[in-house]
C-alpha cells in the first residue's frame, strides 16, 4: 500500500504548490479566452495548454520538465531559446503579408515608425523600475506587439524573463480591441475621425517584387542585428510575390507556420513554470507591457495628427493607432471605430499601411538593440 | 540465466496496475459528471444552433465590410450593403476574425486586387 | 584492377555477414506484409526499408551507419533516441482522435484499463527471464499495443533494445487481426458475443473540449512521467476540438505526423543492425511480446465479463479486447467478430472507447514506470 | 528597488527611435520613387496582360508536346496539335517549366499511364 | 549625435566592403535570373536571397552571421553542414520521381552512367589545377549536375568549398538549356537527330516496386557510402509506388521538400559571403564546372552514338545529353532539339530514362568517392 | 600553383567510371530480368484489373458497416445494406483498412454526427 503512496509523491500530491495551482488557473483562462473569445485563439490556446503542461507538480529527475536538459519539452523549447522558431514564424508571416497597402502609400509607413516610440518609452520606464539595461530592452519591445519579435530579442538578452514578456505580448495583442479604442477616441475629435481618405492606386507587380529586396538591404545595411527577423520576413514576402515560386510560398504560410506555431505556443507556454514565473518582475513586466502598448497607440495617432498640419490631403488619425502592429487586428480596430462615425468610411485598407510598417518598425528597433547590446 | 521478482518490482508490478485502473476510473467518474451537467448544456445548445441557424446566411463582419468598400469604391455610390450569401466554407467562419483577417486581408489577392484594379 | 577490388572491400563484398543477409531478407519481408498484405503498410513499409538502410554490410568510418556520430541517419536518429517523434506523432494521433465514443459511454473506460494487465504481466516475465528491471519495464510496455509509447519508453529506460522493442510491438500491431480473434472466442460463449449494446447519447462539444484539459491534469498530476506523450496527445485533441485553432489540428494530422512518422519508421528499421538485433534478447522479446499481446486481449475480455455480473444493462464481451489500444485495429476486429454471429450488431462505435482509452492507459503505465525508474 | 537612467541608456533609447524613424522614411522614400518609376511600368503591364489574355486558352509548351506525343503514339498518325484549351490552373501555368516538368513528367501518372497503356 | 554615428558603424556603413557589394549584385542577379528567366526559380531566387542575407555588411558579434556559433542562420544551417538537407530532398526527388521511362528500355541506363565521365574528368583537372584530392572529389561532382549530391559530397569533403560548389552546380544546371544544345549539334548528324526510337512497353506495377528495393541494395551493396542519398531516393520512390503509403509520400514531395528547398537555398546562399566566395579557387571552380558539364554532356553524346554501331534499333544519340540529369531539364532539352529537326518526334519520354538514371549514376559516384576519402 | 595526378589518383578517376558503369549496368540487367517475369505478370495484373472493375462500384467493409450501422440505428430496422455507390476517391479505396479506419471513424466527424444526432 505504501508502495502506491509513495508513488503519488512524485506527482500533484507530493509537489503541491499554489504557485502551480494559480499557473494552472491562468492557463486555463488563456485556453477559454482563445476558445470562448475568439482572442487570437492560434496563440492563447498553444500558451494556454503550455501553461499547464510546465506547472504540473512533479518531482525532478525524471527528464519530463522542460527545464530538464534532453527532454522531450527541453529539445523542442530549443527553438524558442536559439531563435529560429520565430525566425521561421515570420518567414510564413512574409509568404503571407500583402505589402501593397502600404507601397500605394509610402507616407503612412511613418505611422509605423511613430508607435514604435512605445518601445523605447517602456525602455527607459524598465530602467527606472530598477531593471538591468537588456533586461529593460527586452521588455521595452513588448510595445512592439509582435510576439515574434519579442520572444527572439528576449530569447537574446533576456532567456529568464522570456516566458513572463511572451505572454505579457500575446495577452495584450489578444486585448487590443480592449485597449485601443478609448484611447483613440480620447484624442481624436469627431471631425477628425470623419476624415475620408481617398483610395490610392495600386501598385505593380514589379514594384510588390522590388520591395522585399530593397527594403531588406536597407533595414539590414542600418540594424545587422534585425537579420535574422527581416532577412527571413522579406524572404518569404519574395517567395510570395515573385510569382514563380507560389509552391515555396504555400508551404510557408501553411504547413511551415502552423508547426512551427504549435511548437512555439506550447514551449512559450511551458516555460512559464510558477517558480520562475510568478515573481514581482512579472508583475511589473505586465505593469509596463500595459503602458507601452498605450503608449505606442497613443504615439500612432498624435503623429498622424502632427504629420495633418503639413499634409495636403489629410490621414485619419484612427489609423495612427494601426502602427502598433498585432497585425492585423490593429487594423481591424481602426476601422470599426471609423465605421462606428460613419458606416461607409473604410479605413481598413489604409490601416493596413501603417500596421505592416509597425511590423518592420520593431523588428528594426530589436535590431537596435541587439547590435548594442549582444556583444 | 535465470531472473527472479523482488518483492520491490513485484509491489511495483501490482501498484502500477492499481494505479492505471484508479487514474482511468478517476476519469470515467469526472467523465460521467460531467455528462450529467452536459444535458442542460445541450439544451442550451441546441437553442444556440436554433439561432445560428438563423444567422448563417450572414457572413462575419470582416468580410462584409470588405465587400461593402469594394463595392463602394467602384460604384462610388453611398449605400450600405445589408445581407450576403455565405459562400465560405463553415469552417472558417468558425477562426477568429484576427486570423481570418490575417487570411482575407493578407493572404488572398483576389479580394484586394478586384478592388484595386477599379481604383 | 586490384583498386577495383579494394574499393568492393568497403561494401557488401568486403563485410559479408549472415546476419545481415538475414535482416535484409526480414526487412523486404515487412515491405511485402505491408504492400501485399495491407498489414499497417503506413508502420511496416518504412520500418522494412530502414532495415534494408541499416543492414547494408559496409566498412565503419564511411559516416553513414545510424550509430556513426553526426552521419545523416545518426543525426535524423536523434528524434528517437530523445524520444521527441513519439510525442509528435501522438501530438498528430489527438488531432485525428474522436473520444466521443468513449465520452458518451465513460464505463467502458475500464476496459481499457484491464488490458493494460498485459503490460505488468510481461514485465514481471520479462524479470523472470533474466532482464534487469528498466529493460524488463521497457519489455512489458510492448503489451500496450501502442508504438510510439513503446518507442518513447526504450528510448528513456532501454536504449539498446529500442529496434527489438519497436519492432516487436508494430509487428504483433499488424497480426492483430490474426492474435485477437480466437482468444476471443475461446473467453466468450456465442451468447455473449451476441449481445447487443444500446447506442449512448452523443456528448457536446462543450465537454469534448473539457475532456482533453481535465484528463490531462488528472492523468499528468499522477503519473508526470507520462507528460511528454499525454501532454501532446491531448494538445493535440484540444486543438481539434477548440473549433477555433483547426488550422493547426488539421497540419498536425498531415504534414507533420506524416514527416516524422517517415522518419521515425526509417530510423527504427535502420537502427536494427544484425550485430545489435539477432541476439537471445531479441527472441524472448518477441515471445515476451505475443505472451503480452494474448494476455492482454484476455484480460480485456474477462473484465467485461466481470462487469457483467453487476453492470445493468450488459456489455459484450468481444469489445474487452479492444482495450489493447491498437488504434483502430483491434475495435474493428471486435466489429468482426462481433459481425460473424450477427452481421445487424454494430459493435465498433462501442469498441472505440476502450480502444482509445486503452492508449491513456498504456501512456499512464509508461509514466509509471518511467517515475519509478528514470531517476 | 529604484533603478536610474544613465545618459547613455538615455542617449541609447533617443537614438534608437530616431534610427526606427530614419530606417522607415528611408524605405517610404524609396518607395515614393518606385511609385514614379511604376507608372511608366503599369502602362507596360497592362499590354503584357492584354497579351497575355489572348495567350491564356492555349498551354506551355511542355504539356502541348506531352499530349501531341501521346495522341501521336495512340492514333500513330503525323499531324501536330494547334491549340488546346488549357485546363490547368492559372497557379500551375506561372510555375517554371522546369518545376512544371518534374511535376508533369514525374509526379503525375495520368498522362504517361493513359499514354502507356495503349502502347 | 555620435551615438547614431557609433551606432551606423556596426552595419554597411561601418563595415563597407566591396565585395559584399559584389556578392549583393550577384545575388540580384540570382534573384533576376530565377523570375525573369524562369531558370529554376525555385534554387536561384532562395540562393540569390539567401546572398543578400549573408553578405550585409555587419560587425562580428552579434550573433546573426551564418558562422557564429548559435546564431538562427547558423542553427538552420546545420542541416547542410550534417548533410541530412540533401538527403531529405532526395527523398522528396524519390517521391516524385517516376522510373518507369528508364524500367521499360533498361538499355538506356548506360546512357546515365556514361554522362558521368564529366565528374571523373573534372577530379583529373582539378587535381591538375592544384586543388588537394577531397576538394578535387568534391568539385568533381558538379559533373553530376545534381544539386543536393554536389552539397552532400562537399559537406564531407570540402566544407569550406561548399558555397562556391553548390552555387557552381546550381547555376550551371539553370544555364543547361544554353550550354548542351550547341555540343549535342556539334557532336550528332542531322541523320542522327532525325532518328525515330519506338516506344517502348510500360512496366507494370510490381516490378516499379520491385526496383527501389532491389536498385538500393545494388547501389548500396558496391558504393555504401551513396547511402545517405540512394536511401532516401529509393525510399520517397517505394512510398510513392507502393500504392499503401501515398498519404506519406504526398507529404514528402510537398511540405518536407518545399520546407527543406527553402532552408537549404537560402543557407547555401548565405553561406557565399565575399570573403569565403570571392576567391581564385571559386573561380577556378566555376570553370571546372562549365567544362564538367560540356565533358558530360559530350561523353552522354558519344556513348549513345557508340552504343548504336553495335545495337540493332538505334538511339538517338541526342538523348545522351540527358545522361547528366539536371531532372527534367536536359530532357527537354534533348526533346526541343530533337523536335527542331523533326516536330513530331517526341524524344522526352526516351530522354527520361538516361535522365533519372543520371541521378543515380552521380549519387554513386559521389559515394565512390566518399567511401575512398572519408575515413 | 600547378598541381599533379598521383598515380593513385589516376586509378580511382578510372576506377570510379569503371564502379559506376558497373553499378548501372547491374541495374540495367535486373531490370531486363525483371522485365522477362514482368510480361507474365502483365497478364494477371490485365485480369485482376478487369475484375477490380466489377467490384469497384462497391465501397470497402468498414465503410459499408458504418454506413449500415448508421441506418439501423436511424430506422431501427433489422436489414441489411446489400450495395453502396462509392463516392470515395479511389485512392482512399487503396489505403490500407487500418489507415482508412483511424480517417474515418476518427478523423471525420460526418459520419458519426449524421449518426449520432438521430440517437
Ligand atoms: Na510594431
Ligand atoms: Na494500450
Ligand atoms: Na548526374
Amino acid at each position: 500500500m505504501d508502495v502506491l503512496w509513495d508513488f503519488l509523491q512524485v506527482g500533484l500530491v507530493g509537489n503541491f504548490s499554489w504557485g502551480n495551482m494559480t499557473m494552472l488557473a491562468i492557463g486555463c483562462i488563456f485556453i477559454y479566452l482563445g476558445i470562448a473569445k475568439d482572442y487570437e485563439p492560434l496563440l492563447l490556446v498553444p500558451i494556454g495548454f503550455g501553461m499547464l503542461v510546465g506547472n504540473i507538480p512533479l518531482s525532478p529527475g525524471m527528464n519530463v520538465g522542460i527545464y530538464e536538459t534532453g527532454s522531450v519539452l527541453n529539445v523542442l523549447y530549443s527553438g524558442v531559446t536559439q531563435g529560429w522558431y520565430p525566425s521561421l514564424i515570420f518567414l510564413g508571416i512574409g509568404a503571407m503579408t500583402d505589402f501593397s497597402a502600404m507601397l500605394s502609400n509610402p507616407r503612412l509607413i511613418l505611422l509605423g515608425a511613430a508607435a514604435q516610440a512605445g518601445i523605447f518609452l517602456t525602455f527607459a520606464g524598465s530602467l527606472l523600475l530598477g531593471f538591468p539595461e537588456r533586461e529593460a530592452a527586452a521588455i521595452g519591445i513588448i510595445g512592439g506587439a509582435d510576439g515574434p519579435t519579442a520572444i527572439f530579442l528576449s530569447s537574446q538578452l533576456a532567456p529568464h524573463l522570456l516566458g513572463a514578456i511572451a505572454v505579457a505580448a500575446y495577452s495584450y495583442m489578444a486585448l487590443v480591441p480592449v485597449i485601443q479604442p478609448p484611447i483613440i477616441k480620447l484624442l481624436t475629435s469627431r471631425k477628425e475621425r470623419l476624415i475620408r481618405m481617398k483610395p490610392s492606386r495600386p501598385v505593380s507587380k514589379r514594384v510588390r517584387i522590388l520591395f522585399p529586396v530593397v527594403a531588406f538591404i536597407l533595414c539590414a545595411g542600418i540594424a545587422p542585428g534585425a537579420i535574422s527577423l527581416l532577412g527571413f520576413l522579406f524572404f518569404g514576402n519574395l517567395l510570395k510575390e515573385s510569382g514563380v515560386t507560389e509552391r515555396l510560398a504555400k508551404t510557408a504560410r501553411n504547413a511551415l507556420i502552423d508547426i512551427v506555431t504549435i511548437l512555439l505556443g506550447l514551449c512559450v507556454g511551458a516555460s512559464t513554470d510558477a517558480s520562475r514565473f510568478l515573481t514581482p518582475a512579472s508583475l511589473k513586466i505586465a505593469l509596463l507591457g500595459a503602458v507601452s502598448f498605450c503608449v505606442a497607440t497613443a504615439a500612432g495617432v498624435l503623429f498622424a495628427k502632427l504629420m495633418n498640419v503639413f499634409a495636403k490631403d489629410k490621414i485619419n488619425p484612427i489609423i495612427g493607432a494601426a502602427g502598433v502592429s498585432a497585425v492585423p487586428d490593429s487594423a481591424r480596430v481602426c476601422q470599426m471605430v471609423g465605421a462606428r462615425e460613419d458606416p461607409t468610411n473604410f479605413l481598413i485598407m489604409h490601416a493596413m499601411a501603417p500596421n505592416v510598417a509597425g511590423v518592420i518598425g520593431s523588428a528594426v528597433a530589436a535590431g537596435v538593440f541587439l547590435s548594442r547590446f549582444v556583444f | 540465466m535465470k531472473g527472479t521478482i523482488t518483492p520491490e518490482m513485484g509491489a511495483l508490478a501490482v501498484s502500477g496496475l492499481v494505479i492505471v485502473f484508479c487514474v482511468l476510473a478517476l476519469i470515467a467518474g469526472v467523465v460521467a459528471v460531467f455528462k450529467r451537467l452536459d444535458d442542460h448544456w445541450q439544451e442550451q445548445e441546441r437553442q444556440n444552433e436554433a439561432k445560428a441557424l438563423d444567422k448563417a446566411p450572414t457572413i462575419d463582419d470582416t468580410t462584409l465590410l470588405l465587400i461593402t468598400a469594394a463595392c463602394a469604391t467602384v460604384v462610388a455610390g453611398r449605400f450600405k450593403v445589408r445581407r450576403i450569401r455565405r459562400l465560405l466554407s463553415p469552417q472558417t467562419k468558425r477562426t477568429p476574425w484576427s486570423a481570418q483577417g490575417r487570411l482575407i486581408l493578407q493572404g488572398s489577392h483576389t479580394v484586394q486586387r478586384s478592388g484595386k484594379k477599379k481604383w
